[in-house]
C-alpha cells in the first residue's frame, strides 16, 4: 500500500475505494472493519455465476480527524458498478449506526468536549444504486440508509464525497441530497437518472449520452456547485478532500445545518422555488441556468480549472 | 392490464374513495396548510377520515399529466409532485407537534408509481433531492410518532417506491391478483443483464427471493408486512396496522417498525440473513478498537 | 450470437447460437511447492478489486510445511490448466511458500493475473507501512 | 505488314458525360450549385445502371447525405452500380446492396459494417471484387476501377466548385483525379458554400455539382485513445517496444497503428524514454494521424515531421500552431492526403507497429472473424517489407544484417529489411486469445468464398512480435521451424504457447531470439500507469497548452 503523504497527493478520481478511505482520515489513523479478510461476500452473485469480492465493493471502517472519529464508507465503482446488494448494504447501515452510537457514547463520556470529539460520517459514492442480482435487498437496503441518516440529524454530520468515474445515481443519488456536506471535484457527478436512460426517455435528439460534455454539464460538479448543491468543490487530490472534510469536522452543528439543501420545510420551499422557475423557464440545456444566475459566458465555465472557476463563477443565491 | 379484472393500477383515486370515511377527503388541505391546486397534479395530497380519525392521504393519480414537465404522467413522481408529498408530510408534523403520539395523526400512502421523472430538466434541477425531501419528511414523521402506512395498490417500481413508500411503518401491499407490481427490474432485464433464461433464473427465485419481482418476495424479505387478499379488506387491514403501529410506538419500540423493523422482519422470515451477521461482526471489531476512537 | 457455419456442401448456414447458460461461479484449488521457498514477512496483504477483467488477491502466510495453497473463485469456465501454469509460474518465479492464496477474480487475463501476483507478493514482503 | 485499323468513335466516354449533364442541367441553381433537396433527382440523372461509382468513405469524414440520397434513388433507373470505394462504415453504403441500387463491390476497410457484408455476400445480394489495401485499390482507380461517378465530400466550396477539404482531405483528390480526367462526373457534398475559400484543395474545373448538404458531413474521432483507459499490461508491453525494439533499433522513421498499445507507447516517450535517453534517438518522423496521444511526445521536443492520412477531430487548432511539425497550408490548417501518406508509410518509413487480433505460429496475422468481411484499410502498405525499396537508413540496415535469410534469398548483397512489428496480448478481453493454431481468416474465406484467406500481414514479412511474454525477434529465425518455436514461446498460455518446448525457449532465449522482460532488464512492478506522460483526456489538453479541443464524448467535464 502507498505511503499515506502519497496518497494524499495522488488522485482522488483514479485511487481505489480502499486508498481513499485511507487518504481521507488522518495518517495511520484507518481501522478497516468488516475488511477482505472477514470474506462477507454476497451470498446472492454466485448462484448467478457472477464475481464475488471479499469487502462486497465496499471498504468500511473507522479513522480520526484530530479528535474526532471518521466512519468511512467507500464504494468501489469497479466492482459490479459499486452497486448496492445485501451485505455492502448492510455494512453501509451498519457504519452510520456505529457512529450514531458513538456520539450518544461519546455524549455521556465527553460531555464537555463533545464539539472537538463529535463523530462523522463520511461516504465515498461510487455507485449507480441498486445491484440488480439482488436488487430487492438493495432497495431495502437504501431505505435503512436514509432512515439511519435521520437518526444522526443535528447530532453528527453526514458528509457525503463524489470524486470517481461512476459517479453517484439511482437511488443512492437521493441518499447523497440527504447528506448534510457535499464535497466533489470536478469530475464528480450526481443524478438520479442516468444519462443513457434520460437518453431512452427523450430521444438522442433531446439528449445524446454519449456527449459527455453535455452529461457533465447536466450532473457534473461544476453543474452542482453552481446550484447550490456542491459545498465543497475540490482538486482532484485525496488531500483535497481531507481537507474539506476536516474543515467540516470543526465546524458547530448549526452552520453545517446551513449547508444543507433538503431536510425541513424551509429548504422544501427554497427548492420548490427553483423547481418554479425551471419550470417556468424550460431550460434545454444546464447553461440556460448558469446564464440565468450572472455567468456571461457559461460555454467557458467547463474549460476553467477547478481554481479558475471557483474565482469567476456566480452562482444560486441561496436564502 | 386485461387478464386483471378488478386490478387497481390508474385508480389511486379510487382507492382513497374504498378506504377512507365516505365523502370526508379534502384535497390539497392539511392541517392549516392549503396546497396549490394545479401544483404537483400527479400526486394527490389531503386530510380524511379513517374510522373517524383525522389522516393525511398521499397517492399518486396515474390519470394526470404535468404539462411544465413532459416526462410526468402516469403516476410518476416528479419534483412537483415529491415536494408537494414532502410538504404534506411536514405540515402533518406541524399540525400535531404539541400533541402526544397516541393523537399525532397517521400518514397514509397509496401506493401506484412506475417512476421518479427520467427527464433532462429533473436532472439539471435535481430530481433526486425531491425524492430525498419527501424520503426525509417521511423518517421524520415516523420518528415523531406518526403512524405511516404504505399501501401498494399497483405499481410499486424500484426508486419511486422507495420514496413513496418504503419509508412506511408498516407496508401493505394487494396480491398479485390484483396485477400488483414491485419491484426494482423485471426478471427480463435481469435476464438479459446476467444472460441467464428467465426461466433458471424463475426457479432460482422461489429458493432466493432476492432478486425476484413480485409483492409476495418483498414480503418473504421483509418488505411487506402483510399482503392483502381482497380489495375491500384494504380500508380493515389498513385501519388494524394504523391501531398495530400506535401500539408498538406506545412501547417505544420504534426499532421494529419501518426500513429497520424490515430488516428484522426480513431475517424472521428467511429472506436477508447475512446483513444482521456482518453488521454484528462489525460492532464486535469496532468494539476492540473503539477506545483508541473514542477517547484518543 | 448469430454466426455463420460453413456446411460440408459449402454452403453457409446462419445459426442462432443460444448463449451458454452461465451457471454457478466455479472455485478451482491449486497446490504447489517452490524449490527454495520464502514465506511473506507481513501476516496477510491483500490487492486489487474484482473489476472486470481484474482481480483481488488475499495472501496470508500459513504454516503449510513449505508449500503453497490456492484458491480462485472465477466465472470463467476452461481456464483450470492456464490458472494452474500461471500459479506454478508465481510461486516458481518468487520462491514462495507457506502462503495461502485466495484470489476472486472476473475475467482477468494471464498477464494481470501474474501482475497482481508479484504486486502483492512485494506489498506482503515490505516492512510494515509506518 | 498490314495495319488494321479500328473504326470507331473516340470519346464516347465525353458525349455520354455531356449527355448527363444536360439532363441535370434544370438542377443546377447558380454556378455549379444544385440545392439538397434536388439531390435525389440529379443523382437518377447523372448515375446510370452498372455505372462504377464512389462514394467517398474514409476512415474519418463520410459523404454521407450523398450516400443517404444515393439510397433514395429509383432501383428501377439506377441499379447494379458497382461501388468502389475505400472505406464502407455507414449503414447506407450497404444499404444501397439491400435496395437492389448496387451490385457489385470493391473495397478496402468495412469496419461496423463487416457483418453485414459477410451477411450479403452470402444472401447472394453482394457480388465481391476484391478486398485491397489503399494503394492498391488507389492503383486500380488509374487502371480498371476508375468510376464514373464519383461522391465526394469536402468543408466548403465556392460557386465554380472550387473545393476546400481543409483538415481531412483523405481521399478526395485521389478519387476526383481518377474520376474526372477520365470524363467522369464528380458530385461534392460540403458544409457550406462560400464566396472565398480559404484555399482550394480541388479545382473547380474537376467538380460538376456541390450541394450545400442540410447538415456537415459526419466525422468519427477514429484516432483519439483515452489514456485514462490504458491498462498496466499495455505498459509493459510498451515499456518492452520502447527498450527492446525502438531504442535497439534507433527507429527514427515509423507509423503507429491505431489502438492502446500505441497510444501507451507515445505517452511513454516523455517518461520512460526520456530516462533511457532516447530522445533524439527515435520516433523523429511519423507518418501518422494527428494522435492526441502523441502531444506529450511533440510538446517535449521528441518530434520532428508527421504527415497524415487524415485529421483527427479536435486536433484543429493544435496542429495549425505546431506548423513546424505538421503538414500546414498557407491558409493555416493541415492538409491531409491519404493517398500520399499511404506512399509514405509503404517506402519512407522504417517500421510499422499496431495490434492484431490473431496470429498464427507462422506469424501470420489477421484481423478477419468468421463471419465478418473488415477488410485491412492501410495497415499491409506499411506492415510489410517494401520490395522496391532502395535507400538505406541504420535502422532498416541492422535488420537486414540480422536476417538469417538473407544468404539464402540474395547472397553477398547489403540490403536492408523494413521492422514490421505487432503488438499483442496473449489473451484479449474476455480471454480470446490472441494466438490461434488456424486463423479465422480460413473460415472467412471459405464462407465468403474469397480466393485468398485475408491476411493482414504475412509471416515473411513480420519480424518482431511483442507480446506480455517477450519480444520473438522472428527475422533471426533461420527456419520455419525455428520461427514457429519463437512465437510459441512468447504465445503465453493460449493452445500455440502451451505447445512451446520449454528447453527450445530457452535456447532461443540464449540466441537472442527471444527476450523477455526480464532479459530486457524490465522491472514488471514498475509498469503502471503512473509512467504515462498523461493519464487522461484532460491532461493531453494541459499538456497542448489548451489547443487540443477533446470531443464532447472524450470529455470528463
Amino acid at each position: 500500500m502507498q505511503k499515506w503523504d502519497e496518497l494524499e497527493k495522488s488522485s482522488f478520481l483514479d485511487a481505489n475505494a480502499r486508498q481513499r478511505a485511507i487518504g481521507m482520515t488522518d495518517k495511520g489513523s484507518f481501522t478497516e472493519l468488516l475488511g477482505p479478510r472477514d470474506r462477507f461476500t454476497s451470498p446472492h452473485l454466485p448462484v448467478l455465476g457472477t464475481a464475488v469480492e471479499f469487502d462486497d465493493g465496499m471498504v468500511t471502517g473507522v479513522g480520526r480527524i484530530g479528535k474526532h472519529p471518521v466512519f468511512v464508507i467507500s464504494m468501489e465503482g469497479k466492482f459490479i458498478g459499486g452497486a448496492i446488494g445485501e451485505v455492502n448494504g448492510g455494512k453501509m447501515v451498519g457504519t452510520i449506526r456505529l457512529a450514531e452510537k458513538a456520539a450518544a457514547r461519546i455524549q455521556k463520556e465527553h460531555p464537555d468536549e463533545y464539539a472537538a470529539r463529535r463523530p462523522l460520517v463520511v461516504i465515498s459514492f461510487e455507485t449507480g444504486g441498486v445491484r440488480l442480482h439482488e436488487a430487492n435487498a438493495g432497495l431495502l437496503a437504501h431505505a435503512e440508509v436514509m432512515d439511519a441518516f435521520q437518526d444522526c440529524r443535528h447530532k453528527l454530520p453526514i458528509i457525503c464525497v463524489v470524486g470517481s468515474k461512476v459517479g453517484c445515481f439511482g437511488g443512492m443519488g437521493f441518499v447523497a441530497a440527504a447528506t448534510d456536506v457535499i464535497i466533489m471535484n470536478e469530475q464528480g457527478r450526481i443524478g438520479l437518472t442516468g444519462p443513457e436512460v434520460i437518453e431512452q426517455e427523450m430521444g438522442k435528439e433531446e439528449f445524446d449520452a454519449s456527449n459527455k460534455a453535455l452529461v457533465y454539464r447536466t450532473t457534473g460538479a461544476k453543474q452542482k456547485y453552481i446550484m447550490g448543491d456542491c459545498n465543497y468543490l475540490v482538486e482532484d487530490t485525496i488531500g483535497s478532500f481531507y481537507q474539506a472534510i476536516a474543515d467540516v469536522a470543526d465546524k458547530p452543528m448549526a452552520e453545517i445545518e446551513k449547508l444543507r439543501r433538503i431536510g425541513s420545510v424551509k429548504l422544501v420551499e427554497e427548492q420548490m422555488g427553483l423547481v418554479k422557475l425551471v419550470g417556468d423557464m424550460q431550460p434545454k440545456d444546464a447553461m440556460d441556468l448558469w446564464k440565468y444566475y450572472g455567468n456571461e459566458k457559461p460555454e467557458e465555465l467547463p474549460e476553467l480549472s477547478t481554481a479558475e472557476f471557483l474565482k469567476v463563477v456566480k452562482c444560486r443565491v441561496r436564502n | 392490464m386485461d387478464e386483471f379484472d378488478n386490478t387497481m393500477i390508474g385508480r389511486g383515486r379510487d382507492a382513497i374513495d374504498m378506504i377512507v370515511d365516505p365523502d370526508t377527503f379534502q384535497e390539497n388541505a392539511i392541517g392549516t396548510y392549503q396546497c396549490e391546486p394545479d401544483y404537483g397534479p400527479c400526486a394527490s395530497v389531503g386530510t380524511a377520515q379513517l374510522k373517524g380519525r383525522p389522516v393525511t392521504i398521499i397517492a399518486n393519480d396515474a390519470q394526470q399529466f404535468n404539462e411544465r414537465f413532459p416526462v410526468v404522467f402516469g403516476g410518476v413522481i416528479g419534483m412537483e409532485e415529491a415536494y408537494k408529498m414532502a410538504m404534506a408530510v411536514y405540515h402533518s408534523i406541524e399540525a400535531d407537534k404539541d400533541k402526544p403520539i397516541a393523537e399525532k395523526r397517521p400518514i397514509l400512502l397509496i401506493v401506484d408509481t412506475p417512476g421518479n421523472g427520467p427527464g433532462k430538466m429533473e436532472e439539471i434541477a435535481g430530481m433526486n433531492k425531491a425524492t430525498g425531501s419527501y424520503q426525509l419528511a417521511l423518517a421524520e414523521a415516523r420518528k415523531t410518532g406518526h403512524p405511516v402506512i404504505a399501501c401498494v395498490i399497483g405499481r410499486a417500481i424500484s426508486g419511486a417506491f422507495l420514496c413513496h413508500g418504503l419509508q412506511a411503518d408498516h407496508i401493505l401491499a394487494l396480491s398479485k391478483e390484483y396485477g400488483t407490481m414491485i419491484h426494482v427490474m423485471p426478471l427480463t432485464s435481469i435476464s438479459r443483464i446476467t444472460k441467464m433464461d428467465i426461466e433458471k433464473l424463475e426457479a432460482l427465485s422461489t429458493s432466493n427471493p432476492v432478486f425476484a419481482a413480485g409483492a409476495e418476495f418483498f414480503y418473504k424479505l421483509g418488505g411487506v408486512e402483510e399482503i392483502i387478499n381482497k380489495v375491500e379488506d384494504m380500508r380493515d387491514v389498513i385501519a388494524r396496522h394504523v391501531d398495530d403501529v400506535y401500539a408498538t410506538k406506545a412501547k417505544g419500540e420504534f426499532e421494529k417498525l419501518g426500513p429497520w423493523g424490515r430488516g428484522l422482519l426480513g431475517e424472521e422470515r428467511g429472506g436477508r440473513v447475512v446483513r444482521l451477521k456482518a453488521m454484528a461482526k462489525m460492532d464486535e471489531e469496532f468494539e476492540a478498537v473503539a477506545d483508541q476512537y473514542l477517547n484518543a | 450470437m448469430v454466426a455463420w457455419v460453413v456446411q460440408s456442401t459449402g454452403e453457409i448456414q446462419k445459426l442462432v447460437i443460444k448463449e451458454e447458460i452461465s451457471v454457478a461461479l466455479q472455485t478451482l484449488n491449486f497446490e504447489f511447492q517452490a524449490e527454495t521457498p520464502e514465506t511473506m514477512t507481513k501476516e496477510w496483504s491483500h490487492l486489487g478489486v474484482t473489476g472486470s477483467g481484474d482481480l483481488e488477491v488475499l495472501m496470508e502466510k500459513k504454516n503449510l510445511g513449505g508449500k503453497v495453497q490456492a484458491k480462485v473463485v472465477t466465472p470463467v469456465k476452461g481456464f483450470d490448466e492456464v490458472w494452474r501454469r500461471m500459479l506454478g509460474k508465481f510461486v516458481n518465479d518468487c520462491q514462495v511458500g507457506d502462503v495461502s492464496i485466495e484470489i476472486n477474480d472476473d475475467n482477468a487475463t494471464p498477464i494481470v493475473v501474474y501482475m497482481r501476483l508479484r504486486q502483492a507478493w512485494a506489498e506482503s514482503s515490505e516492512k510494515e507501512a509506518e | 505488314m498490314e495495319f488494321k485499323s479500328t473504326r470507331r468513335e473516340w470519346n464516347t466516354l465525353q458525349k455520354d458525360t455531356l449527355e448527363r449533364k444536360s439532363a441535370a442541367d434544370q438542377y443546377v441553381k447558380e454556378g455549379k450549385i444544385v440545392d439538397a433537396k434536388d439531390t435525389v433527382a440529379l443523382l437518377e440523372t447523372v448515375i446510370k445502371p452498372y455505372d462504377k461509382v464512389n462514394i467517398e468513405g474514409n476512415n474519418q469524414k463520410q459523404a454521407d447525405f450523398l450516400a443517404k440520397k444515393l439510397c433514395e434513388v429509383d432501383p428501377s433507373k439506377v441499379h447494379d452500380l458497382h461501388m468502389v470505394q475505400s472505406v464502407l462504415t455507414l449503414p447506407e453504403h450497404l444499404d444501397v446492396f439491400e435496395k437492389g441500387i448496387a451490385k457489385k463491390l470493391d473495397m478496402s476497410f468495412s469496419g461496423p459494417q463487416a457483418g453485414r457484408i459477410a451477411q450479403f455476400l452470402q444472401e447472394k445480394k453482394l457480388e465481391l471484387g476484391a478486398i485491397h489495401t489503399y494503394l492498391e485499390l488507389y492503383g486500380r482507380y488509374f487502371v480498371d476501377l476508375t468510376p464514373k461517378v464519383a461522391l465526394v465530400a469536402a468543408t466548403m466550396a465556392d460557386r465554380d466548385g472550387n473545393l476546400f477539404t481543409g483538415f481531412s482531405t483523405e481521399d478526395t483528390p485521389v478519387i476526383v483525379e481518377a474520376t474526372k480526367f477520365r470524363q467522369g462526373i464528380v458530385v461534392a457534398q460540403v458544409n457550406k458554400i462560400v464566396d472565398k475559400l480559404p484555399r482550394v484543395d480541388i479545382p473547380g474545373d474537376w467538380v460538376d455539382y456541390v450541394i450545400e448538404s442540410p447538415k456537415p458531413f459526419y466525422i468519427e474521432p477514429l484516432f483519439t485513445r483515452d489514456p485514462a483507459l490504458i491498462t498496466d499490461a499495455q505498459i509493459l508491453k510498451a515499456m518492452m517496444a520502447i527498450k527492446g525494439i525502438y531504442g535497439e533499433y534507433g527507429v527514427e522513421r515509423l507509423n503507429h497503428g491505431i489502438g492502446f498499445d500505441t497510444a501507451a507507447i507515445e505517452l511513454l516517450l516523455p517518461t520512460y524514454g526520456e530516462e533511457l535517453g532516447l530522445k533524439g534517438k527515435i520516433c523523429k518522423h511519423f507518418i501518422l494521424n494527428p494522435h492526441p496521444t502523441l502531444i506529450p511526445a511533440i510538446e517535449s521536443g521528441w518530434v520532428e515531421s508527421v504527415h497524415s492520412f487524415g485529421g483527427e477531430l479536435g486536433m484543429e487548432d493544435y496542429v495549425a500552431a505546431r506548423s513546424d511539425v505538421f503538414f500546414v497550408g498557407p491558409d493555416g490548417s493541415m492538409r491531409s492526403n491519404r493517398a500520399f501518406s499511404q506512399t509514405a508509410g509503404h517506402y519512407a518509413i522504417d517500421m510499422f507497429i499496431g495490434g492484431t487480433l490473431q496470429i498464427d505460429p507462422y506469424g501470420n496475422s489477421s484481423t478477419a472473424t468468421a463471419s465478418r468481411v473488415a477488410g485491412f484499410g492501410g495497415a499491409p502498405n506499411m506492415g510489410c517489407d517494401a520490395k522496391g525499396r532502395r535507400h538505406s537508413t541504420a535502422a532498416w540496415l541492422k535488420v537486414g544484417d540480422e536476417y538469417a535469410l538473407k544468404d539464402q534469398l540474395y547472397g553477398p548483397v547489403r540490403r536492408g529489411k523494413r521492422l514490421v512489428v505487432q503488438i499483442a496480448e496473449t489473451f484479449r478481453e474476455k480471454l480470446a486469445p490472441g494466438f490461434v493454431e488456424e486463423l479465422d481468416a480460413f473460415a472467412l474465406a471459405k464462407n465468403a468464398k474469397l480466393p485468398i484467406e485475408p491476411v493482414m500481414l504475412y509471416g515473411d514479412d513480420l519480424t518482431h512480435i511483442i507480446t506480455e511474454e517477450g519480444i520473438a525477434y522472428l527475422h533471426k529465425c533461420g527456419s520455419m521451424e525455428e520461427r514457429t518455436a519463437a512465437i510459441r514461446g512468447i504465445a503465453g498460455f493460449t493452445e500455440v504457447g502451451m505447445k512451446a518446448d520449454p528447453k527450445e525457449t530457452k535456447r532461443l532465449r540464449t540466441a537472442g531470439i527471444i527476450k523477455t522482460p526480464d532479459d530486457l532488464g524490465i522491472d514488471i512492478g514498475r509498469a503502471n500507469r503512473s509512467m504515462l506522460a498523461a493519464k487522461n483526456v484532460h491532461e493531453l489538453v494541459e499538456w497542448s497548452h489548451g489547443l487540443y479541443n477533446p470531443p464532447a464524448k472524450f470529455r470528463n467535464w
